[in-house]
């Protein structure tokens, strides 16, 4: 069997997909979030549920959406609402199980950083800020985050929390009574980190090829690593198939990286 | 994890929702504001002799008129407790007077925010002061906090999150994704404040249909744990462009809740002694059927076009 | 010109009516307000928007509403949205001109019981309780009220004030920061009453053929009277036909007293 | 007395709506969550050469960043600067970057609860907690209040009450009763929160078409100042049912904003090189008429009922 090649897009997409459960309702943006909501509803996860945080519930879209108002997305969904609903009733009250995030840097305890690079008032590089994801972080049951493995983007800490990992530990977050999980997993190009029992993010499993150096090497502080390490599952051939042939096939999102 | 997220059907008899769903000494809140009140579900508790319940309405109506007398309920929390265009309530009235009924009551705007505070997940909603402080000083629920801009104050009312809410609709899907059009009342509110959802319609429909037009679906299937096929749920009340309002009905109960032995004998012809709500509403005969029938009017058509 | 002969119920419809102006958005009821708003819409007011607490905004009702959720208001009018819309977006944002009110008991400063009879704890006549009256006292730009003037209706003091008029006076009232003005006028079946500027109700008009003595028999207190007392003008043919032949035909609201 | 109840007439062209109702100076808040935005009220602005304007909005998505690139803002309220779907917006991060535009900043939930209280007439709106405080610390806007039922801490952000609401709606009648279907965003808490409404539709229809769906109507017209047929209003965003989404243009403005000269280039050719939406419009050309061209797919029907 020829060994499959990839974009570190498409291997992450494929990792986050995986995660999903079937029947999973899930807060999902645009892009790479989206792609993997897609995939994990087309092989394991037909029963997912996917919620725009443009107020779409239950959205089926035709074509692949290039914005998170596409219109594919309303038309042939269950229920569309206004913004204010879907942060109350939907995220606030506590029906969203998982929320995908991403950002400009991700912290040892897994806080994000999607506001500025610099002071907040002087910013050096004013970056979008939290839109949906204050909310998504603080109260979605279980929250994944997606992002390239690099050291500018792990830092020790983040210059600005936007949205709230386990702040310096899992009892400052659990002091805040924000009813969500917090973040469960990130996927990266090289592998996958989740946080321990005191909130730190620590190396869990690599990828096919990639290395704990190369983990070290990308992250910003000394990384620590689970007493064993688990080898992730190569992406399949139907995997790929699907989202190049059927969910992305103009690659918009896929080729990045 | 959302209640209604289970893959397996939702479908099932209103009997088999209200064995599984409504247990003794639950809070309950039957949706509906005079418009789609779910009497075919109140019936069903009372057939089936749940005990202790907290009902929670804004106009107990006569559903809840019925219940009480039927024994159901030990506490009433309300807005105002009036047979709608006829006068008293009488049986919850008479409860009252005599102490045999708890209660706890708020202005329609109280009742309405508490149920939008428990669909937001928020612990309050608050509301701006209106001058009347009396009930503010019966019922310690309502509190105050100082509005961090002005200073002043603002009154506030809990969050309501009902153990069950059985919501009535025109039309639902299998899965419990339910479209509703007309007086929407506090159906969306409820639905999302409550612990576990029935959905009672008049139609179960294709998901095509309901998909066809989603900003018509007042409440999504993910929170949903029971959808029955109940035409003809809301008797004497109505559904908007399905059948008219039994006025002549909520005169009629005016003069049977004058006495207690009246009243036993109407639940015993119209509750107990029919099997359900299908055979309650044959039991009512055609001329009432042609006298609640209405002529069709329908809605412009909306393009949602084809993406 | 022979006199035409009326019910008290006709009366204070009528004389409601007039106290409409045109564009004015009110806050209906059932019952007598309903037909004084139609009434006033068939009339000088044809541009009056009636707003139904049910959430029905621009009702055309083509038959007498029986209920406040009638669906005769809702086929055919402009909008219809929740109760939580309806009593925020409407009622507490100031988007109401005119609100109705009524009660078992209307005390000296104009605030109303309709709660109870006695002790709250222990009643001894347990009324229907607040509905919508609360705020619409509290917040509606005017208030009219209407009711059959009678000793038991007209107390010195309310049992419980469920809807405040000036509580002891207008000073109190304005100290509470609610955004109405409060009551500006009680039409009776034998005239009407307005709050002079202490807040406090006073006889400012007669219906014709009534007198001061009546309205002071049926008042429980010593009701003061404007220095001038104005004289309603009597109820016109043409009102009393559109009420009797066009708006309630069955007499359904009008035959009472 | 609400802004819109005057029984005169509201129907005017955008340009007038514009004139009289937009101040230098003013607060306006252009709705529409990616969504109906209604840039061809953003172009009138520019080119009637309003200043000084506090520009609020989820996301400032590209209206805003050719408003201020224009020079008509001095403030931006938001929660999420970015170009959507594509990436950066150039022009608002580098006057964010230079301190030359002031700006105040929420989530996507502050923004929509700050509109929220201001539609309800609320001083402010709780929201629980979210962990995150850094936010918070920066905007002293974002505050707490205790719990009155738990003594926990509640985030409070206060009322939003813009000058001047701007909605685009697929159709509404000459009142400003305005429908609107597919992706609601914050149309009805921005309209209801601003003392002036300017309502554009793609349709002005008759009274009855309103009437028919009154579920529909989103937006009264008793809160409306003026109503303006604008057709193709949104554009390069979309009306669902109408038109479809420019995602070419969004990309191409990617380029374009990189230079400060082809964004003056671009104003010059298709704001100010053009007399009104109409103009820009058949300036497009029917080669993009085409490629935004949708296909009709329409809602099931709704029976009101013939009460």
């Amino acid at each position: 069997m020829p060994e499959l090649s990839y974009t570190a897009s498409e291997l992450m997409c494929i990792n986050a997909a995986r995660l999903l459960r079937d029947g999973d309702v899930v807060f999902v943006g645009v892009g790479l979030p989206n792609l993997a909501c897609n995939l994990a509803r087309r092989t394991h996860a037909p029963n997912l549920q996917l919620i725009y945080e443009a107020g779409v519930i239950g959205a089926r879209p035709a074509r692949l959406p290039l914005s998170i108002g596409d219109p594919t997305l309303v038309s042939g969904a269950v229920s569309v609402c206004g913004m204010f609903d879907i942060f109350s009733q939907y995220l606030q009250r506590g029906n969203i199980d998982v929320g995908f995030l991403g950002g400009a840097q991700i912290d040892r305890f897994g806080n994000i950083n999607a506001t500025v690079i610099g002071d907040y008032q002087k910013p050096k590089v004013r970056l979008p800020g939290s839109g949906g994801s204050q909310e998504i972080a603080g109260w979605a049951n279980r929250c994944y985050i997606m992002t390239p493995h690099q050291k500018r983007r792990f830092p020790e800490k983040v210059d600005f929390a936007t949205s709230a990992g386990f702040l310096g530990g899992r009892a400052q977050r659990e002091a805040t009574g924000a009813r969500g999980g917090g973040p469960v997993l990130v996927v990266t190009n090289l592998g996958t980190l989740e946080p321990d029992e005191s909130g730190e993010l620590i190396l869990t499993a690599l990828h096919p090829g990639c290395t704990v150096e190369q983990v070290q090497e990308n992250t910003g502080w000394a990384i620590r690593t689970a007493p064993v390490i688990r080898a992730t599952e190569p992406p399949l051939e139907s995997e790929l198939k699907l989202l190049r042939e059927e969910l992305d096939p103009g690659g918009i999102y896929l080729k990045g990286s | 994890m959302p209640a209604g997220k289970s893959t397996m059907s939702k479908v099932c008899t209103l009997t088999e929702a209200i064995a599984e769903h409504v247990h003794d000494g639950d809070l309950v809140f039957c949706a509906g504001f005079t418009h789609l009140i779910p009497f075919a579900a109140g019936h069903e508790i009372i057939r089936q002799g749940k005990r202790d319940l907290t009902l929670a309405r804004a106009t107990p109506d006569l559903i809840y008129d019925q219940m009480v007398a039927a024994g159901c309920a030990k506490k009433l929390i309300f807005s105002y407790i009036g047979n709608p265009g006829v006068g008293s309530l009488r049986i919850v009235r008479e409860e009252l007077e005599a102490g045999r009924l708890e209660w706890e009551e708020y202005s329609h705007f109280g009742m309405i925010s508490r149920l939008q505070a428990g669909a937001a997940g928020l612990p309050f909603m608050p509301m701006n002061q209106t001058a009347a402080t009396d009930l503010e000083h019966s019922n310690p629920n309502i509190r105050r906090v100082k509005d961090p801009y002005s200073g002043h104050d603002v009154i506030t009312v809990p969050a309501l999150n009902p153990d069950v809410g059985i919501i009535h609709v025109q039309r639902a899907d299998k899965n419990g994704n339910a479209q509703v059009w007309g007086i929407l009342g506090e159906q969306k509110e409820a639905a999302f404040a409550s612990r576990k959802v029935i959905i009672t319609a008049e139609e179960i429909v294709d998901e095509e249909i309901i998909r066809s037009d989603p900003n018509r679906t007042l409440i999504p299937g993910l929170i949903v744990s029971a959808v029955c096929h109940v035409p003809h749920c809301a008797h004497p009340s109505y559904t908007q462009g399905y059948y008219d309002r039994d006025n002549v009905f909520y005169l009629n109960w005016d003069k049977i809740s004058e006495d207690r032995a009246s009243v036993k004998a109407w639940l015993d012809e119209w509750v107990f002694g029919v099997k359900d709500a299908e055979e309650y509403w044959q039991k009512l005969g055609v001329e009432t059927h042609a006298r609640l029938a209405v002529k069709p009017r329908f809605a412009a058509p909306v393009n949602y076009g084809d993406y």
